[in-house]
Parts: structure tokens; C-alpha cells; sequence
């Protein structure tokens, strides 16, 4: 968009930036349904402050006729509601950024070269009826500028307000208008065209969420219990099984705190129920005991843990990966675990889904690690396919000589549940004997320490291979793991070199044996981590032995961009 | 009566000899007796302490847990699985010092389980350190000068948060303590039963003659229907009065008012996901 | 009265308008030029929430630390040094549900500190789930079908508990709010302030009106020395009464019972190590 | 002790064994207090159930003329109080082994060929007047086969009961009397003669288990807030500083639960108090949330962690190195922390001493890590010098425009406290400005990281070294941290290679950059390890970046054995 007057760019980045409570998510939902209703690919994610009201937030929007699944720093259009918008993105807003606003608003931050279309929403709305149909008319703006017509909006438009009073509905259709109209009126008016892609595709794909996605991948899985305690940014996992879920026969429950919501959801294992628990890490820290209770009872439970920037409160809305080395040791003692981090939306509903079936299986803590960046951003992907899925019950029917701690071939006692069959089942936090009595037989606890760690390699068998993108002769490899995933694959493809592919994990451990060799095959590797401790890059060293050549590391509360990185990835390249 | 369909014959019981806890023991297996509940259908729930033991001295099912923890997993066993009898059951300190916030949030939850709280007003298990009911004064070898604290009076606590069903018993009466528990455990709704429980060893404080000395039995006239006589009678403290303080029998439990047993009275184990109903609302997210 | 000692001038405040938290930081600043506390001497310590975000929006010493954790770090703070004012105020979720056990273990201590609880019965920084305050019905993002747990109640439970000074505000009436933080703050002992305050943003239910239509003031004529009345008027839950339920005039605060201010009344940042002593403690071991 | 009759052995293990409650403390206390007091090294640990009585536990007692600090599987003399004492050893007894004890009660258990000293404790002590005075009458038998002379022994007893009625006194030197008596009478009697060292040295050093070797340490430290929940092994220090401290105007609270009391106690170091918290792997669990406060706060912190089996509850009164790992990631976010792990008594009185002046001057976080092996376990050592001791008070008196979080050249700004200038100290979990405001600048976030993980070059400045013992020019490397030490190094010894040394690290994060260096000088290392996990190798491979050869390691919940870890070490090296 280098002169968007003339180009026909294919993708543009359009950042909306306004104070929390001021309707920069209205513009935003109405906004991405237009868009994608008519055929373009979109994705959007959001950061902002930890206060109610006031502040300021950004939220960003890709348009494009190829799929776009990352952030950029590049914004194209921003559109300031607030005073102080284009302060707050300094570091992003160029010449080349095409700026949106009233000038009352934002005139002190412009400067003078910079391309401004002023536009009155609040008077528009306020001609409308109303100041609130101010969001709708700077959606009107936003559409001209993308070369969308009014009526294919319109419609859409309906769409979305089909539960409303018809009033509404046409008010809002004359502010998109009014909208629309003003802009395309005014001197130095230009817009953009994408072609939108001919299939036809998008339309029928789906718009979701992180957290929704993992939501859904949770009723995939046959969730039918969460309990937990509100924290930012995970409890959007919460109020979708509670929602949603209620559909369902999911049983939501808010805890009084984060150490009863993981003792509950074990107990509720216990009894046969599939649960899992959403929290972040502070909550988390406070059921690292439950973990390890998960461990030496041998039962099932799923984790949810949306990152966010630490130590203590640190920045309850913003994003990092700093929780990594707090998963894979939290508990006291030693026991297994399985850890997905999930970097796009059909990875977080797939391995969601996948977690309850391999807590069942191998009765051990299956982690999922999201993190804000990732709950909070989404895109049009195809529609989850349930054929892939099924709950797989591992539990059985006891017979009366049932014993729940049973030492077998295999390291796995057959997990029988209370009232279900003619035995007992005894699980015990203490060392125990098979039955699940207390024990103080010490060659029995070495017994039931080889059981306990033994699983690990069953596991193992099991763990998801990383995922290989570029050529196969590399000589350079840049690894990620979760959520930064979809940025780095942005900014490698656009590097377009020949000797550089990608290598991204979404099960962090137990490290799929593969990965070694993937790993060992480059002449020179980069570790790139939204972190400052290089946590990854660790458990790189110690499970696969590998050292990394170059860590790239970012730990401001903002995720990686794609655009940025990639300038920064060729200068290591 | 003998209790054998929940005895475990002859076992170590890591107890000390005279310890109230075998006269509690004793009491809920015949109480289980004679309310003809099924091993396999009961579970009882515990933290870790010496009461906390007591699951593994009577054939049941049992989820002895974490220490403070026994009441969070009993709610979401008897969440899954509305029927199965679930008792939870620990000590004064697992459950009123390590488990406080669980016992508060519980009894507001309202799960239909009953709580049995072995109070011997002392840590057993960790060799004598006082308790959240040890009394003011009580010298230990870490409350070297006596106990400061205030003691936890469990039951005015109950009942200021409305639980609907609170009651004290002092396991030198056995028979008291076996016709309360049968009430807690027909009571729909979380129940406390605070047995009062001489520890031999550690407390040489409230013995078997200080309980007896120091208790009395609320009178049959008193009313338990009357939240703030119960409390009156809970907050006296010159003598503790045994019996059943406070009941309401207005409240509906937990499990029921979740609404997930509503339409579909099975446990949540036997369910299946609906893929029909989830597809469709799959498919809405491709909608505007 | 301008509150000029404690004002931070300019600062950007994270309350939405019209919040009764603004109202609360107004009382609590006049409450402090009034008794003419130096900031310097003020130690606030808070929680994670919008109430616990207080601290940042007046001149005082704070410690704004983890989420339902204020009352613990006020207790080591007052008891390291006796002659800090120390406050602990906090939000009803912070304060009553992820901190519940201290609430019930610091009111047994006793320490002598104010706790101020900003009581708009939702949870607010997270966007308006039910909070253990919130009224049964209320309907939430989580609490879908309405709130089924029974209220929380601070004051009848404080009172169970037989902490020293037990009282209600309304933030819609400031005059009084000053008043009894003020005498909460000279109580020496641990003080419950609870106050009523609307959260415009997430509580559309228990609004100014709400409060106004739902309250009114203990009688000029009550007692409130009477601790089985307190409870009965704690318990009332068609008006909740105003003022002060409960005060116990004859506690001794936590730091002087705990004997290491007996001899000595220096903070303990201003005692050194008795090498002397430690040495002949030492030499002992060498002895049978 | 091939033939007791008649060799001069000069190191004899003895093995008290019976119930809980049954006595074989006071036959510990009173034997090696009268062993030490006439010259000879001592050493003794115990190993018992988790259960007030009943069960079975064993005490080990060693005495020599040289210093004698581990814990060795041969029994040379068994005193066994209880039915199933010699089964509950039976891996350590063999026909080299004494038997000492009452036939009746022994009988089912003893075999042919065993060497036993039948003699009627009970029926004695009622001889003396109560069944209580047979736990005496054993160390008179005692005694009588070591050959100490009653007279030396009686003079030792009087002043163990100086306080008790003279009655008492009286009856117990009749009881130890009659126990001599009938030892030496017996037909099949011998007996050794260890000579007492000449020095006399012993008399004059102390006997501290580890437990009392941290209370000391803290109270040198400065130490004068403790809050704890009480849990084993750990309740020791607490009740230590409850008992002792009283005398040194120690504050110490029982908490309500464990985040009660890091919090409560990280709110006492904000006053300026020194405070410390004590706690085992359960409980500490408990605290990590508080431990990520403290990384935020920049708070001093010293946390004694007694480890014991886990996960979960475990096996409470058995050993374990098994929360290496979880200590040094525990809680959310990423933040520097300093990791002692004593293996001596003077480790743990320095270490533990110094922990308070670390914490204070590089306000983080600090551990003691110990386990249950190590607080039971006690020889003579030489009284703690306290002239190396300071109490080195980092706060400062604060002036108006005070910043708490202020930017400085080193990284540590100078911590204030309240009530102590005419500054305002603001502590916010949050991350924050220089002032101690919320902030949501997310470049001063970056400084914020910045400044407190940089703090850890400083502190890696001061790391203790690991300590090398043995030949400066080896080949094999035996690397142990923590508790293993003094087994270790007797292992070592007594294998007597030259190619051999051992390699012993007291402090295990940070590293001392001088280990790496001395690690890749062999040509084989071995790591020992209490746990199943190799936590430490794995340690040595991330921050030393050195991979070792072998692992040995001891999962069982009991200590390694001097004398079995070298045949085990001999067959590796
Ligand atoms: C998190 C945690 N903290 C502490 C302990 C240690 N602990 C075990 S039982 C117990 C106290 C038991 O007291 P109570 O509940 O009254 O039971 P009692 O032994 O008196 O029957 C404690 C402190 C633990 N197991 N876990
Ligand atoms: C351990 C932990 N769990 C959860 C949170 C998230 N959290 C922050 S504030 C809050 C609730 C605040 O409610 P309240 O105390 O009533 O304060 P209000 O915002 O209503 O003033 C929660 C759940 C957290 N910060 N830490
Ligand atoms: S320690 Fe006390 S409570 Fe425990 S078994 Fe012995 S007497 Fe009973
Ligand atoms: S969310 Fe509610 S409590 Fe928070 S500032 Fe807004 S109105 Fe006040
Ligand atoms: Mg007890
Ligand atoms: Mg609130």
C-alpha cells in the first residue's frame, strides 16, 4: 500500500485504536464479518490495558486474498478513536500509514506529512440519532476504503443485528452509509481493491478464538467438568463451557480458588467425569501441589494455562511464553506430564480434544499452554472435523478383586470408578501399595516409582512429531513452539529463502524422537521465544540435546510480529 | 453388632492405643451398618492427618488426598456422580486450618455430602503443634508460651454460613455419635459433624475426663430449627454442648442446582458427547 | 477539607466514572488527615482487583501484593513493626474467596490492623463474575443460569469468629463511611470495615439504588457489646443494617500477645544479634 | 569387627530398632552423649514410619576414634526392643552382626549361626523398680561391650538428668548398673576397646543434628521472624526457633496453611524484620505463587525446604533429593533465586547464616535445601566460629524522593522500609515504575526484566565454589550435592584411588563458574543422586554444560550407604 490510491494491495493492516468500553470491538466484529462474508480472508487480535474503562487499546485486522494468521507491525489504516491513538502506536505508524479520525481528536499527535482522512464520526452518528453509531460509521469508512460496496455490507450487516429491534438495524444501516458516503466524498479520497479469492472458501470457514477453539476442542474431547477460578487471560475458556458448554451437560463451576478447582476436577476424575481446569500463572503456581497429587494418585486431569507476562501480577493482559519451565517441573516430587502448546486454531481443538482422551489413557496431567496472544486472536480456518475426533473412555467395570494400583506389563493399572463394578477403588496421595493402601514397604515403592516414571515412554510412542515447513535441504532452522508459530512461518515465507524452513512444536514434551535429527540436520538453528529466559532453548538442550546457535527473544508483553522478525531472522540468517 | 461388611480384618492400624479415633472408626462402620449403604457405593474423602487415615481401616472406596483438601474433591466426586453416598472426613486442622477455605466455600456450595471432623483440638499427626480449636494457652513446642489465637469455634462458623446441617458429638458417646452421623448422611446437603476426640499422646489438655467434664447435651426441647438459638448455643464455651445445633431442611443441594442432572439423571461417566449438537454449533462461527 | 497530604495530584485513575471506589478513596484519605496519620507511618496493603488497586491513588507506603493475599503481609508488616498504621483493604472476591482462609486465620490472630473491604458483590478487574458476596440469581458470563451458592456473609461470620470490631458501610453515605474507619482504625485489634459499593460497569443488580432501597442503620439505641444480637442483625438479609454490629473491647492485639515486644519495643529492623547469647547457646551443645 | 571378642575395631555401628514411643531415642540420646562425653566420635541418624506409635524405626549409631559423618548399612551390634526388629533389617543384618535383645521376643526371628546377647531388659528394669528404666538398662549393655567403665558412663547419666529428682537419677545409674553387670556376666561375653582419641578434642565439640545446625545458622543470620506450617521433616526448624529463638526475640507464628505464612513473612522482611519460612516439598508447593511475589517484589526471602519423598503426600518420613528441579523453576514468570543445598553441619550453619546477608543484599529469593536425612542426622563437630559471622543489614534509611524499583548502575536499588525516612516504599506485584506504580510502559517492562535478571551475574559473582577432595590430578569424577556429601566422601576414601576425587557442591544455582573446569578435567563422572530423575546431572548439563557418565541413583526413601555406595562406585570407576 505503498500509494494506496493506485495499488491494488492484497493485503492490508488495519489497526483500531481507543479506550477499553469505547467500541473499538464493535467496529472490530462488524468490521471482520463484512469482510469475510464477502469473501476475504481476515484475522484480528487485540491488545490492551489491565483497567475496565480508559487506557488505551489497539486492536489489529488483516484483509487479504491469501490466508493471514499473524501480527504485524506494519498498520496500513488506523483508525484513532481516542486522543492519544497514534501516540500510543508510535513505534508502528509510518508516512506510508493512511490515518483515520477526527482531527479535533488527534490533531495534536499528526504530523504534517502524514496522510490523514478526517472524518467526523460523532457528528455523523450524532446526525444518525446518536453518538453510539459512531462505531458503525467508521465501519462505513472502513469499507469504502477496502472498495467493499455498501449494500454486500448491508447485508451483512442485518445479519449480525437479526435479534435487534428493526430500528436499530436502520439506524445502523444510515450510519454505515452516511459512513461510507462521506468518505468516498472526501478530496483526498483513495481506496484499495483486493480481489477477493474466486472459490469462495472463506465464506464457509469458521471465524473462532483461541480460547474457543480450545473450548471446542474441550466438548470434542468429552469435557463434561471444569472448575476454576477467574484469571485473565484464561477465563474466556471458563465462560465458554459455561455458555456454551451448558448445551452440553458440561458442569461449570466457579471455585473459590485455584487449589480447590484442581482438587475438585480430580475428584470429579475420580468419579469418572472428564475435567480439566483454565487458569495462568499465578493461579497455576497455586495448583502446582494438585499437579502433584494428579501424579502420585495416577489420575487423569487437563490443564489449561493461558500465559501472561510474570513474575506475580506482572501484566495481567499482555502475552508471553514464560511458563514453560513452571509446567514441566511444577509439583514436588517426580512423575510424568504431557505438554501441547498449540500455534494455530486446529492444533488447539485437535490436541484439546486429544488431551482428555491421553490423560484417560496414560492417567497422568496433559497440559495445554496458550497464552494471551493466542486466546485472543483469531481467523477464518475450516470447520473443525469431528470424524477425527472420539472420546476414548479408558476407564473399566472393577471386579471384586480390584486393585486400582495393579502392577502390569505395561506400567498401566485399568482405572476402575466408584460404583461401577464389584470393587473398591482406592486412590492414595501417600505411597502405596496396588490396592492403594498406605505403604511402607520400600522395595515396593521403587516398584511404584519405575510404574509412575516408566510412562513416560509410553508416552513417548505417542508424542506429536514437530511440524517441518520449508525445503528439505535447509541449512538453517528456526524453531518455534506454540503461539508464535503462524508469526515465524509469515516471516520465513516471506524471507523466501531456499535454505531456511521452520520447525515448529506444539507438544513441547515429551520431544517426539524425530526432532533430534530434524534439529541436528542444520548447520545453524534459532530458537525464537516470547520470553527472556530462553525457556525452549532449554528444554532443547537437556531432552534432545541439541544447543541452539541463536536465541531471539522478546519479553515486552507484545508478541512477535511478523513483518519485524523477519527483518530481524535475515540478519541472523 | 458386628460390622463386617466393612471390616478390613486384621490390619495395622498406625493408631495409638486408647486413641479416640478407633471409637469414630467403629461408629461410622455401624452407621453404614445400619443405614444398609453398600461399600462399593460409598466413598469417603480425606486429607492427610491421623483422622485422615481412616479410610484406609474399613472397606470402601476411598480418595485419601492432600492435606487440607479432603472437601473439593468430595464436591466434584459427588458432582459426577450424585449417587454415591460421599463422606469427607479429616481432622480439625486439615479441615479448619489447611482446608479453611474449602470449609467455608463448601458449606455455601452446599454438595449433598457429610463432613466428619475428627476435633481432637491438636495436629496428631506432625506431633503436637496446636490446631485452629486447640484452646487458648495450650502449651506446645511450638506454641511454647500457650496457644494466642482465638480458638475456631467450627460450628457458630457453620452456622453463620448457613449450613443446613450442623452438629457436635463427643465420641465418648458412641451411640450419639452413630444416630447423628445417620442423620448427617440423610440430611440432602452438606452436613458437619464435629466429633469431639481425645488424642492420647499429644494433648494432655482435653482428655476423655476434660470432654466429660467439660460437655453437657442440648435439651430436648431445644429447637434446632432456629438459626440464631443455634447460634447462641454454638458460642458458648464454658461448656461446649453436644447435639444437633442447627438444621434447615429448605435447602437444595449443589449437584441438583447446577442444572446438569435436570434432563439426565445418569453420572456425568456414562454420558456421551452429542457430535450432531456440537457440529452445528461449530458451523454457527462460520455465520456472520 | 482539602486531603492534601495523601492527594498524588494528576494521576490517571484505572476506575470506570462513576465507581463507589472513588468514593471509598475519599473516605479513606479524610479518614487519615483527620486522625492525622503521616503517610510516611501508613502502610496500605492490598490485593490484586480494582479496590486493590487503591494504593496507586494516594501518598502512602503500600504493599500491593498477590491476589486474595493483603491480610498475611499486613500481619508480618504490623507485627514487625507495631508502630505502622497497616490497613489491609481489598476487594469481597479478593478478600472473602481466594483469601477466605486468612480472612477466618488472621481474625483468630488478631493483629491490630484495619481491614477495608470494598464489597460490590462481582468480581470487577475480570469483568463481572460472581464474587462469594453475590446475591443467589445474579446472572453472570459464568454463573449462567444465576448465582446458586448462598451469599457470604462477612459480618455474621466475623462475628462467629469473635473479632474485635465488626462493621457496615455504604459508600453512599460518605460521612458515616469516615466515621467508623476512623474507629476502626483507633480499635486496637483486628477491625472489619465492610463497605457497600456499586460497580456501575458489572453489577447491574445491586446498584446505588439497590444499596439505598436494601439498607438502612442500626438504631441509635443498639448495642453493640451484645454478640448474640450482632449475629442476629448480621444475619438480617432483607435490609442489610449499616454501622457498627459488634465491638469487644477487651481483646489484646496479636504482636503484644506473640511476647516480642514484651521487653523490648524497638521495630525489629533495629535489633542486632545477641552473639554473646547465641555463643553460650552454642557451647551447650558441647555439653551431655 | 570380624571377631568382636577380639579385635580392637575402631569403628563399631550399632542399630537401636523398635516401636514408636518405645524408647530407642532416649537409648540414643543417653549412649552417644556418654560416648562423646569420654572422647569418642559420634554419629547417629534415625529412619522411622510415619505414625506416632507403633511401627517399626531404627537408629543408627557409629562411634569411632576418628570423625565418623555417614550413614554405613553394616551392623556391627543390633539392639533390637521389638518383635520384628531383626526382620525389618534384614538386609543389613548378617552373621557378622551382635544381636543384643530379649530371646522371648526375638527368638522367631533369629537364625542358627547369629551371635546373640540374650538379655532380659524388661525383667531387669522391674528389678530396678519400673519396666521404663530397660531403655537404660540396654546402655548399660551397651556400654559394657564398648568397655566404658561404669563410672565414666555414670558420671555422664547424672548430668543428663541433672534436673530430675534424685530418685530418678538414682534408679536409672541402678538400672545402667545392673545392665553392665549382667552383659559382662554373660557366658558368651566379649567385648571391644576402641581407644578414645588422645586429644581429648571431641569433649570439647558440639553435637547438632542438621535441623538445629539451620535453626543456629538463621538465628546467626539474623533471623528473627519465622512463619511456618508445620509438615515433616521441616517442623524441626520451626519448633527450634520457637524454642531457642524465644531467648533472641524471634517472632514465630504457625501459619494457617503455607501461603499464609511466605506471604506473612515476605511482609516482615517489607517492615525490615529477617524472616524465613520452613517447609517440605508439599507445602512449598503451596508457596511458589508467594516465591513469584518475592521475584516481583524484589523482596529478600529465605525458605528451608526438608525434602521427602514424593509426589503428592509420598512417604512423609523418608528421604529424598527429589525437589531440586521444582525449587529452581518454582513460580510463575522468570526471576533470580540462590539454591544452598548443605551436606555438612558447618554448611548448613554458615550456609544457612549467609542466606539471610544474600537475600538482603540481592533481594531474592534464597533456599536451604536439605532433607530428611539430613535434619535427623548428627556427629561432633566443632562449635560454629561466630566471628565469621556478621549480620550485614542492606536497608537504608530513605529520603523524600525515595523510588523503590529506581534504575542504578548495578541493578539493585536500595531497598527502603517503611516508617524509616522520609520516604514512601512502595512494593507492587504488579509490574511497575521506578516508584512502585502499576505501569503498563512496556519499554520500562523490558528494563524492569533487565534489571532483575541481571542481578544474577552478581550474584554469580559470590557463588560458593564447589569444594574437590581427593587427588589434584584425577581421572574419575564423583560429583554429589547436598545431604550425599559426607556418604560420598567416606565411600571415596575408602576406596583409596588415587584416580578418584569428589567433587561436592553445597551451593547449586547459580553454578560457580569454576565448576565447569573442574568437571571437564575428568575423564569420568559420576553423579550421585537421592531421587530417580538425575535433577542434578540435568542441572549440570543446562548451567555447566557438561554431560556426565554415569548416574547413580537411590529412590527408595532412604539414604545412601557409605559402605554399599563404594562397592557400588568401585564397580563404575
Ligand atoms: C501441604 C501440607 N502441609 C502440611 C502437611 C503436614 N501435615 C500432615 S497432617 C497435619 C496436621 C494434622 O492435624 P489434624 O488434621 O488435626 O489431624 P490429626 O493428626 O490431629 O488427626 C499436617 C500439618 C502436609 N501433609 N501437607
Ligand atoms: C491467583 C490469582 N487468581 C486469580 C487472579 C485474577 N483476579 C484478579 S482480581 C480478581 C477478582 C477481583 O475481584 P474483587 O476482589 O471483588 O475486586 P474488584 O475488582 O471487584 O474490586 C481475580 C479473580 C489473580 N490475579 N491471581
Ligand atoms: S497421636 Fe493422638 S490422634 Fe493420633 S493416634 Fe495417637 S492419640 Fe490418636
Ligand atoms: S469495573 Fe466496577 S468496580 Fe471496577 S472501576 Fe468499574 S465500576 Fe468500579
Ligand atoms: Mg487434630
Ligand atoms: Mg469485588
Amino acid at each position: 500500500m505503498t500509494n494506496p490510491s493506485t495499488k491494488k494491495g492484497n493485503d492490508i493492516s488495519i489497526v483500531l485504536c481507543g479506550q477499553a468500553g469505547q467500541g473499538i470491538q464493535t467496529v472490530e466484529k462488524i468490521f471482520t464479518r463484512i469482510m469475510k462474508s464477502n469473501g476475504y480472508h481476515v484475522y484480528a487480535t487485540k491488545e490492551y490495558m489491565s483497567r475496565v474503562r480508559g487506557g488505551l487499546n489497539s486492536i489489529l485486522i488483516r484483509i487479504s486474498d491469501k490466508p493471514v494468521k499473524a501480527f504485524v507491525d506494519r498498520i496500513d489504516i488506523l483508525v484513532g478513536l481516542n486522543k492519544g491513538s497514534i501516540k500510543h502506536l508510535k513505534n508502528r505508524v509510518t508516512s506510508e500509514t493512511l490515518i483515520i479520525g477526527e482531527k479535533e481528536v488527534l490533531s495534536d499527535e499528526i504530523e504534517d506529512k502524514q496522510k490523514v482522512f478526517d472524518i467526523p464520526f460523532t457528528e455523523i452518528a450524532s446526525g444518525v440519532g446518536n453518538k453510539v453509531f459512531s462505531n458503525t460509521v467508521a465501519v462505513g469508512a472502513l469499507i469504502s476504503i477496502l472498495s467493499v460496496k455498501p449494500e454486500d455490507a448491508i447485508n451483512c450487516l442485518k445479519q449480525i443485528f437479526k435479534d435487534k429491534p428493526k430500528e436499530l438495524i436502520d439506524k445502523n444501516i444510515e450510519a454505515l452509509k452516511a459512513g461510507y458516503e462521506t468518505t468516498v466524498k472526501l478530496e483526498n479520497f483513495y481506496s484499495v481493491k483486493i480481489e477477493s479469492p474466486a472459490s469462495g472458501s472463506v465464506k464457509k470457514q469458521i471465524l473462532v478464538n483461541g480460547s474457543e477453539a480450545v473450548g471446542l476442542g474441550a466438548i470434542a474431547g468429552g469435557c463434561n467438568f471444569i472448575s476454576s477460578y477467574p484469571m485473565s487471560p484464561s477465563t474466556s475458556v471458563l465462560v465458554f463451557l459455561a455458555q456454551k458448554g451448558k448445551d452440553f451437560g458440561v458442569l461449570a463451576e466457579q471455585a473459590e480458588d485455584e487449589i480447590s478447582a484442581i482438587n475438585m476436577a480430580i475428584g470429579a476424575w475420580y468419579a469418572g467425569a472428564r475435567a480439566m481446569v483454565t487458569t495462568s500463572g499465578g493461579g497455576f503456581a497455586l495448583m502446582t501441589e494438585g499437579v502433584s497429587l494428579a501424579g502420585m494418585l495416577e489420575s487423569p486431569i487437563v490443564i489449561h494455562l493461558a500465559q501472561r507476562p510474570g513474575p506475580a501480577t506482572g501484566l495481567p493482559t499482555r502475552t508471553e511464553q514464560g511458563d514453560l519451565d513452571l509446567v514441566l517441573y511444577a509439583g514436588h516430587g517426580e512423575f510424568p506430564r504431557i505438554i501441547f502448546a498449540p500455534g494455530t486454531l486446529e492444533d488447539a481443538f485437535y490436541l484439546t480434544q486429544k488431551a482428555f482422551n491421553l490423560a484417560d489413557k496414560f492417567q497422568v496431567p496433559v497440559f495445554i499452554l496458550t497464552d494471551q496472544y493466542f486466546v485472543d486472536s483469531y481467523y477464518n480456518t475450516e470447520p473443525f472435523n469431528l470424524k477425527e475426533c472420539k472420546v476414548e473412555k479408558h476407564f473399566i467395570e472393577t471386579s471384586e478383586d480390584y486393585q486400582r494400583y495393579k502392577l502390569t506389563e505395561n506400567e498401566i493399572s485399568p482405572r476402575g470408578i466408584p460404583g461401577l463394578g464389584k470393587g473398591l477403588v482406592c486412590a492414595d496421595s501417600d505411597e502405596h501399595d496396588e490396592e492403594g493402601h498406605i505403604t511402607e514397604d520400600l522395595e515396593l515403592r521403587i516398584k511404584m516409582v519405575d510404574k509412575r516414571l516408566g510412562k513416560l515412554d509410553l508416552i513417548k510412542q505417542e508424542s506429536v512429531p514437530p511440524v517441518l515447513l520449508g525445503p528439505e535441504n535447509y541449512e538453517n532452522l528456526v524453531i518455534c513452539w506454540g503461539s508464535t508459530f503462524n508469526i515465524i512461518c509469515e516471516a520465513v515465507n516471506y524471507l523466501g529463502r531456499k535454505d531456511t524452513a521452520v520447525l515448529y512444536f506444539n507438544q513441547v514434551y515429551p520431544l517426539h524422537d524425530g526432532a533430534i535429527e530434524l534439529i541436528k540436520k542444520a548447520k545453524k538453528t534459532i530458537v525464537v521465544e516470547n520470553n527472556a529466559a530462553a525457556q525452549f532453548a532449554r528444554l532443547l538442550k537437556i531432552h534432545a540435546d541439541v544447543k541452539v546457535d541463536h536465541n531471539v527473544l522478546k519479553y515486552d508483553g507484545l508478541c512477535f510480529a511478523s513483518d519485524s522478525i523477519a527483518e530481524e531472522l535475515n540478519e541472523l540468517l | 453388632m458386628k460390622n463386617e461388611k466393612y471390616d478390613m480384618g486384621d490390619i495395622d492400624i498406625a493408631w495409638c492405643p486408647g486413641c479416640g479415633n478407633f471409637g469414630i472408626l467403629n461408629a461410622l462402620k455401624q452407621a453404614m451398618e445400619e443405614l444398609k449403604i453398600e461399600p462399593t457405593n460409598l466413598v469417603l474423602v480425606s486429607g492427610i492427618g491421623q483422622a485422615a487415615k481412616i479410610p484406609h481401616y474399613l472397606k470402601t472406596n476411598f480418595f485419601n488426598g492432600l492435606h487440607g483438601r479432603a472437601l473439593p474433591p468430595a464436591t466434584g466426586i459427588k458432582a459426577s456422580n450424585p449417587s454415591l453416598t460421599v463422606i469427607a472426613e479429616s481432622g480439625d486442622g486439615d479441615m479448619y486450618g489447611e482446608g479453611g477455605n474449602h470449609f467455608i466455600h463448601t458449606i455455601r456450595r452446599n454438595p449433598n455430602i457429610t463432613n466428619i471432623v475428627h476435633d481432637n483440638m491438636v495436629y496428631g499427626l506432625t506431633k503436637g503443634q496446636a490446631s485452629p480449636t486447640s484452646r487458648r494457652g495450650f502449651v506446645t513446642p511450638v506454641q511454647v508460651a500457650g496457644v494466642i489465637l482465638e480458638p475456631f469455634n467450627p460450628l457458630a462458623v457453620a452456622i453463620a454460613l448457613n449450613a443446613g446441617f450442623v452438629a457436635r458429638t463427643f465420641i465418648g458417646d458412641k451411640e450419639q455419635t452413630i444416630e447423628i452421623i445417620k442423620q448427617a448422611i440423610n440430611y440432602k446437603g452438606y452436613a458437619l459433624v464435629d466429633i469431639l476426640q481425645p488424642c492420647v499422646t499429644f494433648n494432655k489438655l482435653n482428655t476423655y475426663q476434660w470432654f466429660k467434664d467439660n460437655t453437657y447435651y442440648l435439651e430436648d426441647s431445644y429447637d434446632c430449627h432456629d438459626r440464631n438459638a443455634a447460634f447462641k448455643r454454638a458460642t458458648e464455651s464454658d461448656k461446649l454442648p453436644l447435639g444437633i445445633f442447627y438444621i434447615n431442611p429448605e435447602k437444595t443441594p449443589f449437584e441438583e442446582n447446577t442444572g446438569v442432572y435436570k434432563q439426565n439423571d445418569t453420572p456425568l461417566y456414562s454420558r456421551e458427547v452429542d457430535y450432531g449438537k456440537l457440529e452445528s454449533l461449530i458451523s454457527k462461527y462460520a455465520l456472520v
